[in-house]
């Protein structure tokens, strides 16, 4: 299955370790940017560790006082709304909100 | 074009959930899909009558408005879930449906994507 | 005639919040979900306890004589009575130390027929690339 | 005898804070003490005139009104965080007051213990 | 201070380890009450290893489905709605809610 | 005559819930408790950020323009230009990495003159112990 599992806090959820799927993405959204935004101890989240897709949102970046640029790493993708409309629909089949 | 059904549990401003649901729904509306949203648990309260307009609260009922008469989105109370919490017929907003929760399944059944957004 | 597979995935411990009372109330709710539908068509709901979800599924629950709430323990066995695929997770029951004879099995008692299923991950796993939809409570 | 201030920021039904906080209450006024319950942010939701009385959800207001009976219970909805809701004085049932967030502030301040409950 | 701290999540909050206090009273409440009624892979719950006094609400306890002597550890006092009132007007005199 | 300090401890995340917005309200509520109360009597707030909390103070948050919501930056600005005394912990900024320009330091350009004192968690737990009553949002 095509899998996007959105991520909407600053944890890391055990589910998230357990999710199998053909094509996996993981989308920060909310307070899950965080995980794309800052370091602890100068440690990227270990979310990140993952070999999926990892999207974050730009709205909710921009409102807790991040600039898109300044995502800790570069294989996180930034996106707006419209492009989140696009993911659900054209790159995943079926979502799921931890 | 597609269809696309969301559920949110979570509640009106003490959480940000609605707000995503509802920047999300523009967002898809915008773009020539169709929306059902359904609200269940505190997410009830977007649609009760008379919220205040304060700046340090999120208000969405312009944009939900704006929505419904778009004619592509339909946003459905839970009937137990609003009834539960004082929240009946005359206390909801014109435009939003009450049903009980099959709606929902029913929703689910004829769309094309689900993104389920559970409470807190 | 097309039936549409919903997995109701409950991660989450009950009581504190509402989430794991509405993942039982709304897979029941796949009762009555017909009448919005063609004829044949239909919802097949499963019901899948993992994590700490698995802690709704104790029995001995006393929710109704402490805080005048219906238990979780009587949403599943209403969901076993209406016939209702329950899976729980093998490794997360081990992980709390818990056995069949802790979690609600069956509804015998109000006339159910299916009992809870326990099964591993891998399973649950194979339930979920076979739903139509996800639903985490 | 003493006097407990309990702020309650939970919300009804979602959560079982307000349960607590009503349980606890009740407790410490059976015991001869004074109690002040300020609600705010989903907390305002308890005091929503016609809640359904299921037993999927928690039904607290014959306790409460219990409680304002005894004379020795204070319940007050934060006036802004309600009105946000669309809870107004006409949506707020009887015996609760309404007042700005000063309000928990000053019971806080003649009072021997506090217990502060947050929101989600 | 003589301060009572109430958790009612099953998580072990980072505050927990920092707050000192002359006489801390850790009171499990809600969902915290699985901390005194499971153990997670054969341990008790790490919240259970301070020194400090432990108390658990029996009606929560009976809504989960655990009896008074469920509890795990014998330092976990079960006390009811009553014994808390007393707990924060006599043993203490500030609490926190976790 | 007496004074009262009430220490409000933010130690969650803004925007996912409304928790640390209502500390932030709610303290500066403390401009008005004086009509509620004696000729002399008072409470003095103390605001205090831990943990994750810290998060609040960053500078440029849009929330406004992108949520229409206050931040949480010009909640924080309210209080100083009101002479609150706001704390910020300096253990857990450095487990962010993140430093005094970072976050809202002062209130200036509104008019305010104290600035957020940053903080070892030692001087935080002293006033703690200093305050008649905690409020842990």
């Amino acid at each position: 299955m095509r899998l996007a599992v959105f991520l909407s806090e600053y944890k890391e959820p055990a589910m998230l370790e357990r999710l199998k799927a053909e094509k996996l993405g993981i989308v920060l959204v909310q307070n899950g940017v965080y995980h794309a935004a800052v370091k602890k101890d100068g440690k990227v989240s270990p979310v990140l560790s993952k070999d999926v897709e990892y999207y974050a949102l730009s709205e909710d970046l921009q409102s807790r006082g991040f600039s898109d640029s300044d995502v800790v790493d570069g294989k996180v993708k930034v996106i707006n709304y419209e492009g989140l409309v696009d993911l659900i629909f054209n790159d995943y089949e079926k979502t799921i909100w931890l | 074009m597609g269809k696309l059904t969301i559920g949110c549990f979570s509640s009106l401003v003490g959480s940000m959930s609605l707000d995503f649901a509802i920047k999300l729904s523009e967002a898809a509306v915008k773009k020539g899909h169709e929306v059902d949203l359904w609200l269940s648990g505190n997410g009830t309260m977007l649609g009760k009558k008379g919220q205040g307009k304060f700046r340090d609260y999120s208000y969405l009922m312009g944009t939900v408005k704006e929505l419904i008469n778009s004619g592509k989105f339909k946003i459905t109370n839970c009937e137990a879930c609003a009834k539960a919490r004082g929240i009946g017929r005359e206390d909801t907003e014109e435009g939003f449906g009450i049903a009980s929760m099959d709606w929902y399944l029913a929703s689910a059944f004829g769309t094309d994507r689900v993104l389920h957004i559970g409470g807190e | 005639m097309a039936i549409k597979k919903i997995a109701f995935i409950v991660e989450k411990l009950p009581y504190k919040s509402e989430t794991s009372r509405l993942a039982l109330t709304h897979a029941i709710a796949s009762q009555t979900v017909e009448i919005h539908l063609e004829d044949g068509d239909n919802v097949e709901p499963v019901l899948i306890f993992v994590g700490e979800g698995v802690l709704n599924c104790l029995k001995e629950q006393k929710a109704l004589d402490m805080y005048g709430v219906t238990s979780l323990e009587m949403h599943i066995k209403n969901a076993l009575l209406l016939d209702l695929k329950v899976l729980v997770c093998k490794e997360d029951l081990d992980t709390f130390g818990l056995t069949e004879d802790s979690i609600v099995m069956d509804a015998e008692e109000i006339g159910g027929e299916v009992t809870t299923e326990v099964v591993p991950y891998d399973e649950i796993q194979k339930n979920l690339e076979s739903a139509d939809h996800l639903m985490f409570f």
